[in-house]
């Protein structure tokens, strides 16, 4: 009965060249070295040019948006996957960040450049220390309170009517230049693409992992798991705030629509989409996600439908995103094996 | 050896609720030395270490450390101080290779003050550091396993790495929980001789065990718990002989084997 | 006076939202983002039967609770089984699913401010020289009884200890025998009828609107961690807590910080608090 | 074959495009109007039947003369969701630039209806040298007075709807004092939304209606979007032995407020300055007949079925005739007219240039459907008044035995103010 049929099964190995061109650094031959860099040559020079192959100004609008969400799906994926955090707070950035970079331009009059790169740093701080006492919370909780922080800071301005109250903060100055603006933010999300890339694999890297691994052996090693992971929400918040307040200077606007819950959500799903754990992965997942959501802006209300729908699609599926299944498909090859 | 107490535990209690679980303990233990903690099970060992190195608030009672006072302060503050533990069940870091898992209690201050283990004052890069430790444990230098994942070592090599975390910190006292528990005979034979060359490198070691025999062989003195009290404390032959630790164990076999062997 | 009779029927307002998401968490550990959801998608259901097919108001409720409890079964059965244990993407995909019915319902026309079901008993009457109206009052009357069946039906029919054996520990209810796939999807279809029938008393004081879907998730996640994630008695208390606290603040302090109350609680709870004040202490189990 | 069959199709595109420009009848190139509503609100789908009425109209009249040229006029909507709580503004800003930038529109009409996402529109439509016509939504007084301030950077933006400070001073205000003398009534509780316009109306009107010797009840008692229970304001105005409540919301909640105030037979008429729930003619058979007595204003005449012009019963009929439903929201009337008032500054600017429109607009004088409308040329808000003739008129209507009828201003009334029963 059915013995003779020999079992086969599919078998994974890694290609030759990956395994000479990995960690030896070595580097023999043009193959290999173009191996390693075309990906992420790619990637690169594409990003920089996309903006010059658009159609039209629009588009070149949509691709700064597409940078705001990779920020703060790169802080998303990075706390997620590397610090064991889950954060529902993308909302709570960019309105801390957006917020501040407001005032300082409105009220002292700071160039935009200027009221960007202070506004990170401050924010991040803020967001930190708001953060300080919700760290030693775990899982559903930290998530729960992460997306209430937002919500909470929309109500409160509301209530107290600060900050221009419900009308919010008008007439900012936009950046010098339609090109600055354009390449100013995709430099920020590739450098903080590699930067964290680098991040990861440093020392402090390892220690944050550690604490997302094991934080009571982190602890015995006589390290304050509070101290590094508010190092870690610090980075990401930064990240956060630097696309808030980007943001606020592309409309000219802040106001309390700022901590929309669109921005909590949309980097998880670029996040789920694109391959959580790869950084690289989030942004693939903005890359498709945000030009999807402007071209089926003509259905209205059905492209949340259709938006949730792959979401959902994504997660059940478990699909492990994009990237990760690049890497895979790049680095592996299968072959059916008599067993 | 000298007599100077290193640790000193006075009158610690600690009640989860109704449950008392430990109930005034106190004892001491000297510079240099190797103290046993035995009992049965639930008899509040771990509990014990875990009031001492801060990782569970005690309910009262002190614990001075070379004389200083540091009772229920943060753990990460204790094992600072030199005062480091090892897990029960066993806490390495899964997703990290071997080596790698010493890079965390090398990136701790107190390594980068002290140097690590061997570093005398300097901490070289922390990779050779690293293998350094773990050859030194007995982890084979040359071969791949301290490259392997943690996840894929045996419980032998798991054990020597929750050792290696701590001479990461040159630890002054070392807290040991059941260190020999689930290992093979041939496994503990060859971690004996790594504890007393520890403690010729003048660690003071605190060695909770329900391996009497290997134990006895070397610990100085021991100190025997049951229910959450202190039953007696002494030295090897004096447990062995006394009435009320037979009756704590109900007499089993092991008390005479070991008497009859030592 | 005044404080006392609106206090109680605004806490009673806010248990009844908010006992679906408890029972949920509760026996299955499932934050269940889709309430807020499940909540307007009933109330547009019995619409639709009520004003469209025209069947009497009470059958047109039992059929919208009968579907809206299949709803929640079929997510749990068909998409939420496949990410359990995954905190975060538990919260995603019913967050998900929740945002493609409410969005799919508003796609479908249900849109403007003219969809509202009937009051059950019009008119109002005075307690104490305080007006109010009889259908609040049924409200209350109902919640209590909900609360009571909830109680009985927990601690002596078999179904429900086998749910509160789940709810106590999911691995011990696996070895006694509990199908507990079958309980979590027994749990969610009751969590999901729950909101129902929390949207068919309160929707007829209003309208329906798919933006209350929001706030009720809201509400609903405020008033189960204040009581403590998993408890749903924890729950109807802290809804007492919440719903006086929000009249008091409306009173003494100004209307408009009534939804900084909610929130507050939340971040407060959470940060003092983890498990909340009557949840189970896992404090122990996190530390060692 | 690969070539081959790109030579094929190369053929036929050029076939495809030649043949278009051959149609006469349609041949000029459309002005296309860019329209950025929020579709799923009534405010949003109510101005798009407006304009796309005028324009159906228009068109069928043979469009605009530009210099010479009969041009049709394109619509071109797109949903901005900003009245959806949760959604960034910066998302109807997207979707304004895709207009101007992807559908090429000529003009911008409508606007995006949420005042922060309208004033932040205002440095956008500055940038893209596009002229805006807002006909629905944005009601704060700062939208003129920003044009006023800074005229050069943002003159491209014209307000055809009334505005809160007319509404205010010019209507809501008469209209209290006129009630209150026929009915003797002096006792104000006011009830506003935690928002930047109504917090701003609600305080003026307190402000104005202390000195005109009514006794105020209290601080404006402020709701936070989204609140769901009024017993306790209601109570305190039973309390206070308030006789008039002013209402100004603009959230769907407001139809649990009326219902309870119909359940609890507070003795106080609903005065509602902005009362999205009752303004649509649904809200009657929504409430079984609660809404009854509670006035409500519509902003601009012809949104309620009244003869302010012959213009207006001419539309409603229209609008009922095309949408089978009586104009709804207080966008219809504005948004209807809006496309004429805009061929009309074509044909007298001769282009479609932005600065010769502006111009052109600015001397706008024509009787439209809620009277004559002219364009300060300072704010380029269209002139209000109490009399058609004059400027753009309001209107304030009551429910009546379920019918809307227009009870102010005086020149256009058509009923007369009742009292609910359990008030005498």
């Amino acid at each position: 009965m059915g013995t003779e049929q020999e079992q086969r099964r599919k078998e994974r190995l890694d290609r030759g060249i990956k395994v000479r061109s990995d960690g030896l650094y070595a580097l023999m031959s043009w193959r290999e070295l173009s191996y390693l860099t075309v990906p992420r040559m790619v990637l690169i020079v594409g990003f920089l040019i996309l903006p010059l192959i658009m159609p039209s100004m629009y588009w070149e609008r949509v691709i700064s948006i597409v940078c705001i969400y990779a920020l703060l799906a790169i802080s998303f994926d990075f706390m997620a996957h590397f610090l064991g955090l889950v954060s529902l707070g993308g909302a709570f950035f960019i309105g801390v960040g957006g917020y501040i970079s407001a005032v300082l331009n409105h009220s002292l009059g700071l160039p935009p450049l200027v009221s960007i790169a202070v506004s990170t740093i401050v924010g991040a701080l803020i967001c930190t220390l708001v953060l300080l006492p919700c760290l030693p919370l775990r899982g559903v909780y930290f998530a729960i309170v992460t997306l209430m922080y937002p919500l909470f800071l929309a109500r409160l301005i509301e209530a107290l009517n600060i900050l221009g109250g419900t009308d919010g903060i008008m007439g900012l100055d936009s950046f010098p230049g339609r090109w600055i603006e354009q390449y100013f933010m995709i430099l920020m999300v590739l450098g903080f693409l590699f930067g964290m890339r680098r991040l990861v694999n440093t020392d402090l890297g390892l220690v944050l992992r550690a604490v997302k691994d094991n934080d009571q052996a982190v602890r015995a090693s006589g390290m304050s798991i509070t101290f590094y992971k508010a190092i870690a929400v610090f980075i990401a918040s930064a990240m956060g705030c630097l696309g808030g307040a980007c943001l606020v200077h592309i409309y000219m606007w802040a106001g309390i629509s700022l901590f929309a819950l669109d921005f909590s959500i949309l980097p998880i799903a670029a996040t789920v989409i694109g391959g959580s754990g790869t950084l690289v992965g989030p942004l693939l997942g903005c890359l498709i996600l945000v030009p999807i959501s402007e071209l089926l802006r003509a259905f209205g209300t059905l492209r949340i439908v259709f938006y949730s729908l792959i979401l959902v699609g994504f997660i059940v599926l478990r699909s492990e995103g994009l990237m990760v299944y690049g890497q895979r498909k790049y680095h592996q090859f299968e072959r059916w094996v008599r067993v | 050896m000298s007599g100077t107490p290193i640790l000193q535990v006075k009158e610690v209690t600690k009640a989860f609720g109704g449950i008392v679980a430990l109930n005034r303990v106190s004892f001491e233990v000297n510079e240099g030395e190797i103290m046993g903690i035995i009992g049965p099970n639930g008899s509040g060992k771990t509990t014990l270490i875990n009031c001492i190195t801060g990782f569970i608030k005690m309910s009262s009672g002190k614990v001075l450390f070379k004389g200083r006072d540091i009772s229920n302060k943060p753990a990460h503050k204790i094992a600072d101080m030199g005062l480091t533990r090892t897990f029960q069940i066993m806490r390495p870091y899964y997703s990290l290779p071997a080596y790698k898992n010493l890079v965390i209690p090398l990136f701790s201050p107190r390594a980068r003050r002290t140097g690590g283990w061997r570093g005398g004052g300097k901490l070289g890069d922390r990779d050779t550091v690293g293998i350094d430790i773990l050859e030194e444990i007995g982890f084979e230098r040359d071969s791949f396993v301290p490259y392997k994942m943690a996840s894929s070592l045996p419980t032998g090599y798991l054990k020597r790495l929750e050792l290696a975390r701590c001479l990461a910190l040159k630890p002054e006292i070392i807290l040991c929980d059941e260190v020999f528990s689930g290992l093979s005979m041939s496994e503990i034979a060859s971690m004996v001789p790594l504890i007393e060359r520890l403690q010729m490198d003048g660690i003071t070691l605190v060695m909770v065990e329900h391996r009497l025999r290997e134990l006895f062989r070397v610990a100085n003195r021991v100190m025997v718990m049951n229910f959450g009290e202190k039953l007696m404390e002494g030295t090897a032959e004096e447990v062995m002989t006394s009435e009320k630790v037979k009756e704590a164990y109900f007499g089993s076999e092991e008390v005479e084997e070991v008497m009859t062997y030592a | 006076m005044e404080i006392l009779i609106y206090g109680l029927i605004n806490s009673v307002n806010l248990a009844l939202i908010a006992l679906g998401f408890a029972l949920v968490y509760g026996i299955s550990r499932l934050p269940n983002f889709a309430h807020g959801a499940l909540y307007v998608v009933s109330g547009f259901i019995t619409w639709t039967f009520l004003r469209r097919l025209e069947l009497n108001y009470l059958l047109s409720i039992v059929l919208a609770l009968v579907i809206v409890g299949i709803v929640g079964a079929l997510i749990y059965r068909f998409v939420l089984i496949r990410v359990r244990g995954m905190a975060i993407s538990e919260i995603i995909a019913s967050y998900a699913i929740g945002l493609a019915i409410l969005e799919g319902f508003r796609w479908c026309g249900f849109k403007g401010l003219t969809y509202t079901l009937p009051v059950f008993v019009p008119g109002s009457v005075l307690i104490f020289g305080i007006p109010v109206d009889y259908h609040r009052m049924l409200v209350v009357g109902i919640g209590a009884a909900i609360v009571a069946f909830l109680w009985f039906f927990t601690h002596y029919t078999r179904i429900g200890l086998a749910l509160r054996g789940m709810a106590q520990d999911e691995r011990a209810a696996l070895m006694l025998g509990i199908d507990s796939d079958l309980m979590a999807v027994v749990a969610m279809a009751f969590g999901s009828a729950l909101a129902g029938l929390a949207a068919v008393l309160l929707l007829p004081l209003g309208n329906i609107v798919v933006e209350a879907g929001y706030n009720i998730l809201v509400l609903a996640i405020s008033v189960c961690i204040v009581g403590g994630l998993g408890s749903w008695m924890g729950a109807v208390l802290a809804a007492f807590l919440i719903g006086f606290a929000q009249i008091l603040t409306v009173v003494y302090l100004g209307a408009h910080y009534q939804m900084v109350v909610a929130l507050l609680a939340i971040i407060l709870t959470l940060i003092v608090r983890p498990s909340g004040l009557f949840g189970r202490q896992k404090e122990l189990e996190e530390r060692v | 074959m690969k070539t081959r069959g790109m030579a094929v199709a190369v053929f036929l595109l050029s076939a495809i495009l030649c043949l278009l420009p051959g149609g006469k009848a349609l041949a000029e190139k459309p002005i296309v109007i860019g329209c950025p509503l929020s579709t799923a609100f009534v405010y949003g789908w109510d101005a798009e039947r407006g304009i796309r009425l005028a324009v159906e109209e228009i068109n069928a009249k043979g469009g605009v003369n530009v210099g010479g040229v009969q041009r049709p006029f394109k619509i071109a909507v797109i949903d901005t969701r900003d009245l959806e709580p949760g959604v960034p503004v910066s998302e109807a800003l997207l979707a304004v630039e895709k207009l101007i930038l992807e559908k090429k529109a000529d003009f911008i009409m409508g606007g995006p209806i949420r005042s922060e996402a309208g004033l932040a529109a205002m440095d956008l439509l500055s940038k893209y040298k596009k002229v805006s016509i807002l006909t629905t939504g944005v009601l704060t007084p700062k939208y003129h007075a920003r044009v006023a301030k800074a005229y050069d950077k943002y003159k491209y933006c014209f307000r055809i709807t009334g505005e809160a400070k007319w509404m205010v001073g010019g209507e809501i205000i008469p209209c209290l004092l006129e009630i209150g003398k026929k009915y003797n009534l002096n006792r104000l509780f006011i009830m506003i939304q935690d928002v930047a316009h109504a917090r701003a109306g609600g305080g003026i009107i307190a402000k104005v209606m202390k000195k005109k010797g009514w006794t105020v009840i209290g601080q404006p008692e402020i709701y936070p979007t989204g609140s769901t229970d009024f017993s306790m304001g209601l109570l305190k105005a039973r309390r206070e032995k308030a006789q008039i409540i002013l209402i100004w919301m603009d959230m769907p909640e407001t139809s649990i407020l009326l219902k309870q105030w119909y359940d609890m037979k507070i003795p106080a008429l609903p005065f509602g300055s902005i009362i999205s729930a009752a303004e649509q003619p649904g809200f009657w058979k929504a409430t079984k007949g609660k809404g009854e007595y509670c006035l409500a204003n519509v902003v601009n005449a012809g949104n309620a079925p009244s003869n302010a012009t012959p213009w207006t019963m001419k539309f409603v009929n229209a609008y009922k005739k095309r949408w089978k439903i009586e104009p709804e929201a207080y966008g219809s009337s504005t948004s209807y007219m809006a496309p004429y008032v805009l061929k009309d500054a074509i044909e007298r600017a001769g282009s479609l240039d932005s600065d010769a429109v502006v111009a052109a607009l600015e001397k706008t004088d024509m009787m439209g459907v809620y009277g004559r409308i002219r364009f300060d040329p300072k704010s380029h808000q269209v002139i209000p008044s109490l009399d058609p003739k004059e400027g753009a008129v309001g209107t304030i209507f009551q429910w009546q035995a379920g019918k809307r009828v227009v009870v102010f201003p005086k020149s256009i009334a058509v009923g007369e103010i009742k009292l609910p029963p359990w008030m005498k």
